[in-house]
C-alpha cells in the first residue's frame, strides 16, 4: 500500500481515520443520553432507560443501513429527489453516494451515530410511562424514514440546500436535534404527564431523578462526544476542525455558566441539573453555526442558550407537557434558536455554501433561509410524529396502565428491577 | 420487661449509643426512619418545579431492659440525644411479656 | 522533522496515531468489563470486582511488557518458535520485532491492552467467591505466558498462520476472547457455584445483578473500544477500517436484537442485562471475520450471536457452571463461533492470509483452518487453565470462606464496603 | 484543498488532528475527576461535587479563552515577559503565538483543557465542607491567572525555560498537578478538617467513601484521558508519542501495584480506593518525564509514586490537613517527586532541551534546574494561593455552617438531594 | 397513650400524611419495610433462571396518640389507606405505659 | 393478640420465612435494621485510618398472631433462625389490643 501512496492518498486516508474517531466519539454519546435521562428520572425505570437507549443504537445502525441511508444520500436531487432519496439500499453497489475522499462504510458509520442521536432525544421526553413495545416502534421508524428525510432535505443535497441562499445547518442543530425534540414534543403530549407530575390544583409538582451523579458524568459524555459531532461534521481532516472545537468548548461553557446563574437568581440556589442541561442546550445551539460563528458568536449563542433552556423547561411544564429530562427544550427550542443564530452571527460568506449573518453585515438572506429551513423541518417532524404517534395510540397502545406506571417499567417491562439489594 | 423505643436525630447516634454502652447497655437496635413533627421538612426546588420535604431523616432505637433498668435507660438516652433545638425526638416505653434469646433459648432478665 | 517529511514518514506517522488511538480505545474496555461485571453481581461484591480489573491492567502491562511480548513476538518463527517466541524481553533491543510500520512501543501498547482483556474476561465467571490473591496469581499468569502463547500461534508468524490456508482470526475471536472464555468456564469450574446459586432441587436460582444501569453503561463502554479493537486491528491507516467498523456497528446491533427478541419471545419479557450481552455476543462474533465479512455476513453473524448466548447461559446455569456475568457464553461460545463463521461468510481471498468462505464459493479451506485453529486453542487452554487453576486451589486455595462470601468479599477481602452511607 | 495539498500540509493536519483528539481525551478527565471526587466523599455532597467540576470547565474554558491564554503565551518572552505574558486576549488576532504546526484553536483547547484539570485537582481537597459561591470565585482566578502564569515561566517560553538547563517538565507534573496539588494543600488548610474527621483523642477517624465504583470508575477514565495528557503533549504527531504511551502505561501500572502492595504490608489488607489513588500517583509522577524516560525508567517512578501516595496520606491526616481524595498526596507530592526524578532518570540528551539524569551520566545540571522549578513553582503558588483563600476567607467565608455540612451540601447549596428515591 | 403502627401501600403514604394531618396528628415517624401475605409476590426471571419476590414493599407508620384519639387515627388511616384491593395492609394497637419528648422532658399527652 | 418481633441475621430470614410459612403464618413485615450486642462488630481500614463498625446487618421480622399461636411462632423462629453462634439475635412479644385489616375492616382474629 505505502509503495503506490500518493499526497493524496494519505491525505484520503487522514480524513476518513478522523470521520471514522469522530463517529466513534457520536456513538459514545449514546452512553451519554442514557446516563442523563436514567440520571433525572426515577431509580425503578432505570432499566427501562438504558434498554431504550440500547435500542436506539440497533435500529438506528441496522435500519439506517438497510434504508436511512438511502432516502437520506441516494439517487439524484431532481425533482422526487430533492425531497426523498432512493439509491443504495444496504449501502450495496460502489456507485452509491459517499462524501469527498470519505470511504462510503466511514461516512456510514458517522451518519448512523447521528441517526441514533436523533431517535434518542424523544426517549428522554416519553421517559417512565412508554410502552416498550411501541417505543421500539417510534425508534424504528424515526431512524428509517423521518430522520433521513430531513437529512436529504440539507445534507442529502435536497430543497433546503438547493435554496439560492442555503439553509445552513453545519452539524444539525435543526435536522438532528430539533427534529428529536419536536418529535419529543408530540410523543410527550401523546402520552400525558406522568401520575402525580401536577397536583389537585393543577400546579407542577417536581419528581425529583434519583441520580444527578449519573446525569452529569453523561452530560460530560455528551460534551466529549460533541467534539466528534461538529468537528467531524467537517466530513475530512482540515485545520478548520481547531476552530469548530472551540467554538463547541465556549458554547457549551457558556451554556452551562448562563443555567447555572439564571436558576441562582431565580430560586435562590445554582441547580445541578439544570446546569447539566445548559451544557448541552450550549452544545445544541453551537451546533448549526460551530463553522461559521467565531468566539465571541459562540459565546453569545451558549449563553443565550443555557438561559433559554431554564424558562422553557418552566413553559413545557406549565403547559402540561411532561418532559423529565428537557429534552423538548434542549434539544427542540436551543436546535432551533441555535439554526436562526446562524442568520445573525455567521461570519463566513462562502459561495454556494453559507453567507454572512445580520450582525456582520450580510442581511438578512442567510437568516431567511435558516427560518424556511427551522419551520419547514419543525412543520414535517410535527406532522409526521403525530401521525405515527397517533396510530401507536389508536393500535398498540402509548402508555403502560396505572399499576405499571406506580411499580416501575423495570419489572413490568422487563421482568426484574434495575436495582436489586438482593443477598 | 420493657421496650424502650426512641426516635433520635441521625447524627446524635453515635453519642447515644456510646452514653447507652457506658450506662452498662449490652445490646440495642436501631434502623433508619423518617420523621413527621412539629420540627416540619424543608421544600426543594428541581428544575424549576417546588416539593415539599415533609418527613426528616430519624434513627429509631430499640431496646428491651428490665422494668428496673428503664428509667436510667430513658433518662441516659434523654440526655445523649438532646440538641435543646426542636426535633430531637420521643421516646416511648411498652411492655413486653416474653423475651428470648435466640442462641440459648434463654428467657427474661437472662436473655437481654 | 518537517524538513525531512516523506509520503511515506507521513503514512507511517499516520498509521501510528491511528493505532495508538484505537489502543486507548481498547485500554477503556477495562472500564467497560469493570462495569459489566460489576453491574451484574451483588453491591457486597464491588469494590472487589474493580479491584480486580484494575489489577488485570497492571499486570497485563507490566508483564507483558516484560515477557508476554516476545513470547507473543520475538525471536524466529521456525522449529520451536512456531510455538513459543523468545526474544524482545522488556522490549530491550531495537531489533525485536513490530508490524509493519509501527514503532514497537505503539505496536506494544495495543497488544498489551488485548492482554489484558483476555485476563478480565475471566474476572467476570470467576466473581464472587473466588480469593484475591489466587485471582491476581491468575491473571498474571495469564497475561504474561497462556495468552502471549496463543498469540504466538497466529499473530507472532506461528504454527496457525503457517497452515497452507492460514488460520484466520483478525481481531481475535478465538485469540483473545475464546481463550478468555475458555479459562473462564475452567475457573468458575474449579470455584463451583455461589450459595444460593442453586436450590434444594438443584435447579438454578437467579441471584440478580446490583446494578442494570452499570452493566449497559459498561456495554456501551465496551461498544466504543471494540472499534478500536477491530478497527485497530488493521494495525494501519487504511480505507479498509470503514467496513471493518460498519461490520462492527452491525452486529452488535444484531447481537442486542437477537437476544432481546430470544428473551422477549423465551420468557415473555425482553431482558435488558441479556441484551448487553447480546451485544457483546455480536461483537466478539464478529471479530474475527471483522474484515473479510460483508455487511449481510455481519449482521447474519451477529443475530446468531445475539441468539446462541442466550440458550448458552441457560446451559452453562444447567451444567452448573456458575458465570455471573455470562463470560463463558459471551466470549467462549460466540468466540468460537465467531471463528468458525469466517470459513462460512469470508467474501475475501487474499494469497497467504485468507481464503473465501464456504457461502461465498471459497470451498471448505478455510473452515477447516478455522477448526483447527478453534480447536487447538481451545485444547491448550484448557489444559493450561486446569494446571493452573488446579495448583491454586491445591496451594493458595481458590475460594474464599462461607462467611465472607455471604458478607462480601469488599470487607473482607479489602478491608471496607464499596458501599457506604456513613454520614 | 487537496488540490494544493504539500506532504507538509498533510503532516501539519495530522499534527492538528491528533492534538485535538488528544484535547478531548483531556477534556474527558473531568469525568474522572468528578467520579474519584465523589466516589471517595459522601453521597449527601454528590451533586455538589460534580457541579463543581462542570463549573471548572466553564471557567477553565472562559476564562483560559479571555485571559488565560493570553498570560501564559502572548508577547515575547524578554524583561517582565520572562514571567507574565500579555498578548492574544480573547485569542483575537492571527499574529499571536501558537506551537509549531498547529492551530491556534487546536493549540488552545488542548492548553484550556489542561487549566480546567489545574482547577479541578483542587477540589477534592475541598470536598464536602466549602461555600459553592468561595470555590466558584477560586476556580476562575486559578485557571485565569495562577495556573496561566506557572504555565508561562516553562512551556510559554519564561525564565523557567531559559535557564542554561532548562527546567524540563514534558506534560506538567509541576506545572498543572503540582500546581494544583500546593493549591489544594493550601485551601484544604484555610478550611480545616470536616466534622468528625477527628476524634475527641485527635486521632484521624476514617470517613468512607460512598461508591469505590465511582472512584475507579473515575480513575480509569483518568487512564484514558492521560495519553491525549502525556502523547498530546508532543505537540505534533510523531512516533515519538509511542514511547510516551508506553511510560504512561507502565508508570501507571507500577502505581497502583506499588499502592496495593504498600497498603496490603501495612494494614493487611490491599486497599482498593488506595489502588486508584497509586494508579494516579504513577500517572503524575512519570508526567514530567513521559518523554526522556525509558521503560525501567517509567516502572520505578511508578513504583515509587505508588508507595509514596500511601504514607504521604497518612502524613497529611496526621498534620490534620483533611484531604477526602488524597489530591495533595497525589498531585501535589508525586508531582513533585516527578519532576525531580527527571534529573536522575532523564535518559535523553536535547540541546535546550533536556539533558541526561544523574543516573544515566548526565550528572546534576538537570537535576538542579528541576529543584529550582519545583521550589519556585511551589513558592508561589502556596504565596498567591493563600492570598486569595485568605481574603476568600474574611469575605465571603470559605465554609458552609455547621448543619448544612451535617446536612449536606446537595440540599443547602443546590437545593436538592444528589440522590433521590422519590416515588 | 397508645402506639398505633400501621402498614399501608407505599403510594398511599402521602394520602394518610395527609389525611392525618387534617385530623389534626401532629407527628409520625415512617419507614420503608416490606410485606408477606395474602398479597402474594410475583416472580421475575433474570438471565434465563426465575426467581420469587415474596415480599412486597410496604410503608409502615407509627403514631403515639393519646387513648382517646386512638378510634379516629385509626378510622382515618383505615379511609386513606384503602384501594379496596388485597395488601392494602394491617394496623394494630399496643399499649405505650411512658411517652417522653426529648427536648423538654415532658411526659405523657404535653408529650405527644 | 400479640405483637412477636424478631431480630435475626439477615442470611437467615429466607429460612425463617419458609419454616412459618410451612407453620401456617399467612403474613409478616420485616425490616432492614442494624444490631449491636455481645456480637459485636468489627473494625475497618480506610486510606490508613482506622473506624469501628459496632452495628452488624441485622433483619427485623413482625408478626401479628392470636396468644394461641405464639408458643409454636416463637418457637418455629428460634429454631428456624438459630445458627448456635453469638449474634443470633432475639425474640420478644408484646401485647396488642386491637388488630386491623384495613381492606375489610375486620377485626381482631379475622383481621391476621
Ligand atoms: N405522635 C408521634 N408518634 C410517633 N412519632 C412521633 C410523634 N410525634 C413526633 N414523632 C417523631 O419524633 C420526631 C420529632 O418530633 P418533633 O415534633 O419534630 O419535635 P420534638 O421532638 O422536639 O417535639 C418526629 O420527626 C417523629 O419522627
Ligand atoms: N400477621 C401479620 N403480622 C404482621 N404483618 C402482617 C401480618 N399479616 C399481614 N401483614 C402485613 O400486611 C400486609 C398486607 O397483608 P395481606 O395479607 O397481603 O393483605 P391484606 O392486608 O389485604 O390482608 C403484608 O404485606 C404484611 O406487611
Ligand atoms: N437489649 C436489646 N434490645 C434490643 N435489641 C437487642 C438487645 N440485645 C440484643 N439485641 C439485638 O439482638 C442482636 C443479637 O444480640 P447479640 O447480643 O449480638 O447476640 P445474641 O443474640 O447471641 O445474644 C443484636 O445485634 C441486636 O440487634
Amino acid at each position: 500500500m505505502l509503495s503506490e501512496a500518493t499526497i493524496e492518498s494519505v491525505q484520503a486516508i487522514l480524513d476518513n481515520v478522523w470521520i471514522l474517531i469522530a463517529a466513534v466519539l457520536v456513538i459514545f454519546m449514546q452512553a451519554g443520553f442514557a446516563l442523563v435521562e436514567a440520571g433525572l428520572t426515577r431509580g425503578k425505570n432505570v432499566a427501562n432507560i438504558f434498554m431504550k437507549n440500547l435500542m436506539d443504537f440497533c435500529a438506528g445502525t441496522l435500519l439506517f443501513f438497510a434504508v436511512g441511508y438511502a432516502i437520506a444520500f441516494g439517487g439524484d436531487m431532481t425533482g422526487l429527489g430533492a425531497y426523498l432519496g432512493g439509491d443504495g439500499w444496504f449501502l450495496a453497489g460502489d456507485g452509491i453516494f459517499t462524501y469527498g475522499t470519505l470511504d462510503k462504510f466511514v461516512f456510514f458509520t458517522f451518519q448512523a451515530a447521528f441517526a441514533a442521536t436523533a431517535a434518542t432525544i424523544v426517549s428522554g421526553a416519553m421517559a417512565e410511562r412508554t410502552k416498550f413495545k411501541s417505543y421500539l416502534f417510534f425508534s424504528a421508524v424515526i431512524s428509517a424514514v423521518i430522520y433521513p428525510i430531513v437529512v436529504r432535505w440539507q445534507w442529502g443535497g435536497g430543497w433546503l440546500f438547493q435554496l439560492d441562499t442555503p439553509f445552513h445547518d453545519f452539524a444539525g442543530s435543526t435536522i438532528v436535534h430539533m427534529t428529536g425534540g419536536i418529535a419529543a414534543a408530540v410523543g410527550a403530549a401523546f402520552l400525558g404527564p406522568r401520575i402525580g407530575r401536577y397536583g389537585a390544583d393543577g400546579k407542577p409538582r417536581a419528581i425529583p431523578g434519583h441520580s444527578v451523579p449519573f446525569a452529569i458524568l453523561g452530560s460530560f459524555i455528551l460534551l466529549v462526544g460533541w467534539y466528534g459531532f461538529n468537528a467531524g461534521s467537517w466530513l475530512g481532516a482540515g485545520l478548520e476542525i481547531g476552530a469548530i472545537a472551540t467554538n463547541t468548548s465556549l458554547a457549551a461553557a457558556g451554556g452551562a455558566l448562563a443555567a447555572t446563574i439564571t436558576t441562582w437568581v431565580r430560586s435562590g440556589k445554582p441547580d445541578v441539573a439544570m446546569a447539566g442541561n445548559g451544557l448541552l442546550a450550549g452544545l445544541v445551539g453551537v451546533t448549526a453555526g460551530a463553522w461559521v460563528v467565531n468566539g465571541l458568536g459562540a459565546i453569545i449563542i451558549g449563553l443565550v442558550a443555557g438561559a433559554l433552556v431554564v424558562y422553557s423547561v418552566s413553559f413545557f411544564d406549565k403547559v402540561k407537557i411532561d418532559d423529565p429530562v428537557g429534552a423538548v427544550s434542549v434539544h427542540g427550542v436551543c436546535g432551533a434558536f441555535g439554526t436562526l443564530a446562524v442568520g445573525l452571527f455567521s461570519s463566513i460568506e462562502s459561495e454556494g455554501v453559507v453567507k454572512k449573518g445580520l450582525f456582520y453585515g450580510g442581511g438578512t438572506d442567510q437568516l431567511i433561509s435558516q427560518i424556511i429551513g427551522v419551520v419547514a423541518v419543525a412543520a414535517f417532524v410535527l406532522v409526521a410524529a403525530s401521525i405515527l404517534f397517533g396510530v401507536l395510540k389508536a393500535t398498540v397502545g402509548l402508555r403502560v396502565d396505572q399499576q405499571e406506571e406506580i411499580e416501575g417499567l423495570d419489572v413490568h417491562e422487563h421482568g426484574f428491577a434495575g436495582y436489586s439489594n438482593a443477598d | 420487661m420493657k421496650l424502650i423505643t426512641a426516635i433520635i436525630k441521625p447524627f446524635k447516634a453515635d453519642d447515644v449509643k456510646d452514653a447507652l454502652k457506658s450506662a452498662g447497655i449490652q445490646g440495642m437496635t436501631v434502623s433508619e426512619v423518617k420523621g413527621f413533627g412539629r420540627q416540619g421538612g424543608h421544600t426543594e426546588t428541581y428544575r424549576g418545579s417546588e416539593y415539599a420535604i415533609d418527613f426528616v431523616p430519624k434513627m429509631k432505637v430499640e431496646i428491651v431492659v428490665d422494668d428496673s433498668a428503664v428509667d436510667q435507660v430513658v433518662e441516659v438516652i434523654s440526655k445523649s440525644a438532646a440538641t435543646g433545638k426542636i426535633g430531637d425526638g420521643k421516646i416511648w416505653v411498652t411492655d413486653v411479656s416474653r423475651l428470648i434469646r435466640i442462641r440459648t433459648g434463654e428467657e427474661g432478665s437472662d436473655a437481654v
